[in-house]
């Protein structure tokens, strides 16, 4: 009986594995495109957002359109390999050699979130493979470069996002529409404790009182007493470097707690579809992470075929940014012709792409320009403010209330 | 009240991984009769009323509760034919109340219609437990846990009580109280198979006793010839006594 | 039968030697990917059931061990020497396994389980809190020019290291005195074993080394998160190819770590969706149908064989 | 009985919450001598083994071993200070070898041996004892008196000034039995110290110089084996008191 | 006031997730480690609800508390049995089950893994304030709190004074005693733990109004409810919901005065400190 109950779980399985080699097998001389990310584990929840609908869409507008155009006139699909990394940096190693010495992957998506892609780095830099990094937040951009030629960031550095708040504020400030009080809280984990650390000293550079300072563990289960001390603070102004899951509990009860105050800031998940989704026109003025040029319509064209595709909307920030990664490499490719990596990369670093995010070109291999602060306004999540100077930045406003 | 409902083993069996234990035992108890089984310590006594009970497995033999064979039946279903063991150490639900550790005892389907009248029938045998009723049944004395076990045990309307070492760590004068209260049980029609130490006290009250040593039954006769015998203190002390033929 | 333990220990040698030209083998990437996880694992399950095997006390603290040793090596790599490290890694490790030993190696089964599964959590939890509040580090960059054949060979090295201590305690007292205490603990106090020391120093031993792997492994991920250097998984993952391989012998976690890591990498390559569930159905099989481990199923085959050979 | 005291216990009394099981009991056993400790069941006895090897600590009372106070000892230090024991149910070390077993009451406790020394002590206790069986086989292929057997010569492989015996008879048949009893009488002729808890008569009659009679934890009866078994107070402890 | 309330409404929840698992350990003597699982399983069926039909997410009930029950009794029965008849004592049935409900626990992260992906999932409903003593609480915590609390004196009141409940306690205090009384030891057993997970699973529906879970955050709820479980002493319903109140308190109080990063660790340092000096649990048997 019990083992019957195991076939009848295996089969399924079996089945579904042979028929993607069967569909695979159709299609001629693809291009191999190997994706090692968290299915399972802390970033699958982010993944499932930001990485994995963007491979989707990528794969299915690249094939729909024939595939890419080569030096010699044919055009080649692309075919990719997913690997479920769990959120285990040494699954993404092995993921990451699995696609290049057993699949013989042409190219290699970077893996998402900071501490796994940087696992991984050494083995791009090993197999040559050139590596566009989206989801890879750090200070380090500058290190990393010089030590790996093949490195590419394109999200931005901690300390810049960090200061792209605190220049919303003073900004604010200086409209006379804020004080001088500021509640600070982070998730203490590597990406929250990195932007407190540079936010902390930058905001009172800038003259702001730090009036409650506090960081929570990922997976806390209850923030009420982080959020009911923040509240009873009294500050102008709320900013938490959180996670998805945290991004949601504190917009929750800064509702509940009807925290008052005129700027409402969240990170990582506050310009997600889901967001809008549970929380309707509560979030109205709630400023969060990154941000896109939401007017433009290279965003909105592809925020519509990412509906159309994936099934699901994009999120207003890594979302474009991991789909312009995508198309940096397409346009390389196609550039060169050809699946020659070393001059795939060579491109990469010379020359200027047309993406949903705008023009990009790589500054020692840094995409200089970037969002850093948007803000949920009219229904939509809005950059307004950018490393870089790009087009499409709204004014901010301040939050009025939960209604 | 026929034999029909009688209790009777033969030949048991029963080990310990390599210990043996029983080595072919047979016990015949009737209905309103009080047999008692007589050995010093390690003859086995105990190891037979868990065999019964369903408590240890059995290697070998036969066991009958009138018609109905026990061998490798799971003790609650056991309890279920009529047979029911108060263990030695008395196995009571201390944590529980003694109202609640009497009513668990009616839990067979059995007892269940007869519940209200048995547990007027243990509260009129053991006058003491109507007033501690609410007690924990941790915290009442030796003696008073021990009425509770068999209270208990009678809660399942058995055809059979069998008790293992009732009068263990009682004071002298809570022993007479206790042996006085199971020959009013046994009064009651039940019949009654007492594994017991204090082999003169028990046989003042049983009908009949068997004598056991090293696993194997070595004597059986009726209490008062048993009283008499030089073998029942051979059996505990040892020494000079002469051996009684079968 | 002094004979053949020399010609056993020459033949592991050998075995050893031959391992460690693995890296020379030209184009090795596809094995070298496979070996570098395979030795890492080895020297857990192999080091975690020096304790765990006679004791049958379930750890699952390696990952605050080799949590520890990560952080050991990442936080200390501008100041000290590397080999330096390796050895504060030993010692910050073995002195947490005494730590906790001696406060829950008197508790039973259970609870030292649930303490150990929690420990890994709670050392990252401390961990990071005093990251945020005392260092201000932003993370820990580990960049060093340590390749993954330096890392293969380490690890190899201390593998052969846990067999050699694993062989010379199986014939010390201290072995015996363990084995003695995983059968009887009440028969062993009353032999006069120390029961208490005699776990602890053992269970240090085992923390000791997974910290040491923690520290070796660091320089892999350039970028070590306490989310990821106190990951549960690697302390289940040890447990499980332990217990498959069978830790009633020293050589029994091998059994098992190899064929686990290989069909683990044909399952990763080929459901990539579905490895969590299989990792469970692994687990399942492991513990339902070869509960004695493979090395235990092996020697009743050799003991059978053997019968029939003798007659 | 000029012969030294060995063993000394001394107003030993232990309490499980609110039950006494050994009730300021006090006895002395003495050098070359094998001791009866009897009483009917629950009584006490394997309680009074357990406080003297240690294996529960006394509420009060002192056990001296020679000039040593051990009643405060852990049961690895009394067993080193030379008080080896078996227990009621027979305990063996299942996974190691026959071979192993006895060795592992001579390495750590009140004799350390090691290495081919040890290897040669295991061997003739074995045969002391007289197991037959090949001393490399685990002990599951081993009879229950051939492990009783090993239990006994895994006790006296620490070459203990006092040997306790819980119930080391019982469970035996009648043809075992007497080889037991053989067996401990030549232990005794051979000068050892015997503590025993015993519910075989016949055995306690033919091995024990003296005995101490325990009933509801209590010392009731000490002397002589013969003179104490023929003392009303014992009887009645053993068969009840004559009915009333 | 304040720290109180929030505590004891973060308690409440945490009672009844060590509630489900307290039954299964306690009684049919299975440590559950895929207990948290079963939790998650609870939690997308209230999401599934509340999204698909907009209605309450509290109706999920209806069906998770039968199905979760018919689930775990079946788990019992076909994968659990197994161990406790191969089990020669209580120490190797434990090792045992840990092991297999370990594997079993990975297995259900697969399959709802499989079923809705790594996503976040959590959804608005009842994220209002209410006035309580002078503060604000969120609706949909003091709903649950409420029917958690209405659901630990229902199960309380089931254990405490119905037929079946005196069976439960007997075979947790004894289960051979219970042998002797007629009372089907691994029924009661089989029916204990298909309890436990029900309970467990409706836990999981209440905590989905107002946390964001994803497929494999059992865990997490899994280590809480053991380290309650054990504080508050194995088989005891009471003593798992007084410490689950205890715990929720000292959380919210280490959070509010002293830390929100240090919460955790308090919550293991408690564990610890009641293991070393009370290992019984709080109620444990030598506390009377």
């Amino acid at each position: 009986m019990k083992r019957w109950l195991m076939i009848k779980k295996l089969l399924p399985l079996a089945l579904a594995g042979s028929m993607t080699f069967l569909s695979a097998a159709q299609a001629a001389e693809p291009i191999l495109i190997g994706a090692a990310a968290s299915k399972t584990g802390p970033m699958a929840g982010g993944a499932a957002v930001t990485y994995w609908p963007n491979v989707k869409l990528w794969e299915h507008e690249v094939n729909a359109r024939g595939g890419l155009q080569m030096a010699d006139g044919s055009k080649r699909p692309i075919r990719i390999i997913e690997y479920d990394d769990r959120t285990d940096p040494a699954e993404t190693i092995r993921a990451v050699q699995r696609l290049a010495t057993n699949d013989r992957a042409d190219f290699i998506l970077a893996p998402y979130s900071t501490g796994l892609a940087l696992a991984a780095a050494p083995i791009f830099d090993r197999y040559g493979y050139p590596m566009v990094n989206v989801s890879t937040i750090t200070d380090q951009t500058d290190t990393l470069s010089a030590r790996y030629e093949r490195i590419f960031f394109t999200l931005g550095k901690t300390s810049v996002l960090a200061a792209g708040v605190v220049d919303a504020l003073v900004q604010l400030r200086e409209a006379g529409e804020i004080g001088n009080r500021v509640a600070l809280v982070n998730v203490a984990d590597a990406f929250g404790i990195e932007l407190a650390q540079a936010a902390r000293p930058a905001l009172q550079e800038k003259g702001f009182e730090i009036v409650f300072n506090r960081s929570y563990p990922l997976g806390t289960q209850d923030l009420t007493p982080v959020m009911r001390g923040a509240a009873a603070a009294r500050p102008d102004a709320f900013v938490a470097f959180s996670y998805p899951p945290d991004t949601f509990a504190l917009t929750e009860l800064a509702q509940v707690e009807n925290l008052d105050v005129k700027v409402f800031y969240t990170a990582v998940g506050t310009p997600f579809p889901s967001y809008k989704g549970r929380f309707g026109d509560a979030i109205n003025g709630v400023m969060g992470v990154g941000g896109v040029n939401a007017d433009s319509d290279a965003f909105q064209a592809y925020q519509k075929r990412h509906q159309e595709v994936t099934g699901q909307a994009p999120d207003f920030w890594a979302s474009a940014v991991q789909y312009a990664s995508f198309q940096v490499l397409e346009q390389a490719i196609e550039g060169v012709g050809g699946v020659d990596r070393a001059a795939v990369t060579d491109y990469i670093k010379n020359n200027t792409f047309q993406t949903v995010m705008g023009e990009w070109r790589f500054e020692n291999q840094q995409i200089r320009s970037y969002w850093t602060v948007g803000q949920w306004q009219d229904g939509e999540f809005k950059g307004i403010a950018s490393e870089g100077n790009l087009p499409g930045a709204v004014a901010p406003t301040i939050k009025n209330g939960w209604k | 009240m026929s034999d029909d409902q009688g209790l009777s083993c033969r030949d048991v069996v029963v080990a310990y991984g390599q210990h043996p234990a029983l080595r072919g035992v047979s016990v015949q108890v009737a209905p309103g009769e009080l047999v008692v089984i007589l050995g010093a310590n390690g003859a086995g006594k105990s190891s037979l009323l868990n065999a019964l009970a369903g408590l240890v497995p059995s290697q070998q033999g036969e066991m009958l509760l009138g018609q109905q064979p026990l061998t490798d039946l799971p003790p609650h279903r056991i309890v279920e034919a009529g047979l029911a063991l108060v263990p030695e150490g008395r196995g009571i639900f201390g944590d529980l109340s003694v109202e609640e550790n009497l009513r668990l005892g009616a839990y067979s389907e059995r007892a269940r219609k007869q519940e209200q009248q048995n547990l007027a029938l243990v509260y009129s045998l053991f006058p003491k437990l109507v007033e501690r009723r609410r007690q924990i049944a941790r915290t009442m004395s030796g003696g008073e846990q021990q009425m509770v076990a068999i209270g208990r045990a009678m809660m399942s309307a058995p055809a059979i009580l069998m008790l293992d070492e009732p009068s263990l760590g009682l004071s002298p004068l809570l022993t007479s109280e206790l042996f006085r209260s199971l020959r009013r049980v046994r009064d009651t029609g039940l019949g009654i198979l007492l594994v017991e130490q204090n082999a003169r006290q028990s046989l003042a009250i049983a009908d009949r006793g068997y004598l056991l040593e090293n696993g194997e039954i070595i004597g059986s006769d009726q209490a008062a010839a048993l009283l008499a015998d030089p073998a029942v203190q051979h059996a505990y002390l040892g020494g000079a006594a002469a051996k009684r033929a079968g | 039968m002094k004979q053949q333990e020399l010609i056993r220990l020459v033949l592991v040698a050998l075995v050893f030697g031959l391992l460690a030209l693995l890296p020379l083998i030209p184009a090795n990437d596809r094995l070298m990917a496979l070996a570098v996880p395979i030795a890492m694992y080895a020297v857990l399950a192999t080091s975690w059931s020096l304790f765990s095997g006679p004791t049958h006390y379930i750890s699952l603290a390696t990952a605050a061990f080799y949590g520890v040793g990560a952080y050991t090596l990442a936080n200390g790599l501008e100041v000290f020497s590397y080999p330096l490290l390796l050895l504060m890694a030993a010692l910050l490790g073995g002195g947490l396994a005494a730590l906790v030993g001696m406060t829950t190696l008197r508790l039973s089964g259970v609870y030292f389980v649930i303490f150990t599964l929690g420990l890994a959590e709670l050392i990252r939890q401390l961990v990071t809190w005093y990251q945020n509040n005392f260092t201000g580090s932003r993370g820990s960059y580990v960049f060093t020019d340590i390749t993954e054949a330096q890392i293969y060979w380490q690890l190899l090295g201390l593998l052969a290291l846990v067999f050699l201590l694993g062989w010379l305690i199986n014939r010390s007292r201290l072995g015996f005195a363990i084995r003695i205490i995983g059968n009887d603990e009440l028969v062993a106090r009353h032999s006069g074993i120390n029961t208490a020391r005699t776990k602890v120093l053992l269970f240090i031993l085992s923390g000791a080394f997974a910290a040491v792997v923690g520290a070796v492994m660091a320089p892999r991920f350039v970028y070590v998160e306490p989310s990821m250097a106190f990951s549960p998984q690697l302390s289940f993952m040890v447990v499980v190819m332990a217990l498959l391989g069978g830790v009633h012998r020293l050589w029994g976690p091998l059994l098992g770590v190899v064929p686990f890591a290989i069909v683990w990498e044909l399952i990763a390559a080929n459901f990539p969706g579905q490895t969590v569930l299989f990792m469970g159905l692994a687990f399942l099989v492991v513990v339902y149908f070869i509960p004695q481990g493979v090395a235990g199923v092996l020697e009743q085959q050799l003991h059978k064989i053997r019968q029939r050979r003798g007659g | 009985m000029n012969k030294p005291t060995v063993l000394e216990v001394r107003n030993l009394t232990r309490r499980f919450g609110g039950l006494v099981a050994v009730n300021n009991i006090s006895f002395d056993v003495h050098e070359h001598e094998v001791v009866g400790l009897i009483g009917p069941n629950g009584s006490g006895k394997t309680t009074t083994m357990n406080l003297i090897s240690g294996a529960l600590p006394p509420s009060s009372g002192e056990i001296w071993l020679g000039d040593t106070c051990i009643s405060r000892l852990p049961a690895r230090r009394i067993a080193r200070s030379g008080v080896a024991r078996t227990f009621q149910l027979v305990r063996m070390l299942p996974s190691l070898s026959i071979l192993e077993n006895v060795k592992a009451g001579a390495v750590f406790g009140h004799q350390q041996l090691w290495g081919s020394e040890l290897d040669h002590h295991a061997r003739r206790l074995l045969e002391r004892v007289g197991v037959m069986h090949d001393p490399d086989a685990p002990t599951s292929s081993l009879t229950y008196i051939d492990q009783k057997r090993v239990e006994l010569a895994r006790a006296l492989a620490s070459n203990p000034r006092v040997l306790l015996l819980d119930e080391w008879l019982a469970g035996l048949n009648p043809t075992e039995l007497q080889q037991g009893i053989e067996l401990i009488a030549d232990l005794r002729d051979e000068g050892r110290t015997i503590l025993l808890v015993e519910h075989v008569m016949d055995a306690i009659r033919s091995l024990c110089d003296r005995c101490v009679v325990m009933s509801s934890g209590s010392k009731i009866s000490e002397g002589g084996t013969e003179d104490v078994l023929s003392d009303a107070a014992v009887i009645e402890a053993y068969l009840g008191k004559d009915d009333e | 006031m304040v720290i109180l309330l929030t505590g004891l409404f973060l308690g409440g929840i945490y009672a009844l997730i060590a509630m489900g698992l307290s039954l299964q350990y306690g009684v049919a003597r299975i440590m559950n480690l895929a207990s948290g699982e079963m939790l998650v399983a609870g939690a997308f069926a209230g999401f599934w609800v509340y999204t698909a039909f907009s209605v309450s997410p509290y109706v999920a009930l209806f069906f998770v508390v039968p199905l979760a029950f018919a689930f775990n009794w079946l788990i019992y029965n076909w994968l659990l049995l197994p161990l406790v008849r191969r089990a020669k004592n209580r120490g190797q049935l434990e090792v045992d089950s840990i092991l297999a409900t370990f594997g079993m626990s990975f297995v259900l992260v697969g399959v709802m893994l499989m079923a809705f992906g790594g996503s976040y999932f959590s959804y608005s409903w009842l994220a209002r304030p209410i006035e309580l003593l002078g503060s604000n609480y969120s609706q949909n915590r003091v709903l649950a709190f409420a029917v958690a609390a209405v659901i630990c004196g229902g199960l309380y009141l089931l254990i405490n004074r119905t037929r079946l409940g005196l069976s439960i306690r007997a075979v947790a205090v004894d289960p051979r005693a219970a042998g002797l009384v007629a009372i089907d030891v691994k029924k009661v057993a089989a029916l204990t733990f298909a309890l436990g997970g029900a309970v467990a699973a409706a836990g999981g529906t209440l905590l989905s109004t107002f946390l964001t879970f994803d497929a494999s955050i059992g865990v997490v709820f899994t280590i809480k409810a053991l380290v309650i479980v054990i504080m508050g002493g194995v088989g005891d319903i009471r003593g798992a919901i007084v410490a689950a109140l205890a715990l929720g308190l000292a959380e919210t109080l280490v959070a509010t005065l002293l830390d929100p990063g240090l919460t955790l660790a308090a919550a293991y340092l408690l564990f610890i400190l009641i293991l070393l000096f009370r290992p019984q649990g709080l109620f444990g048997r030598s506390a009377l």
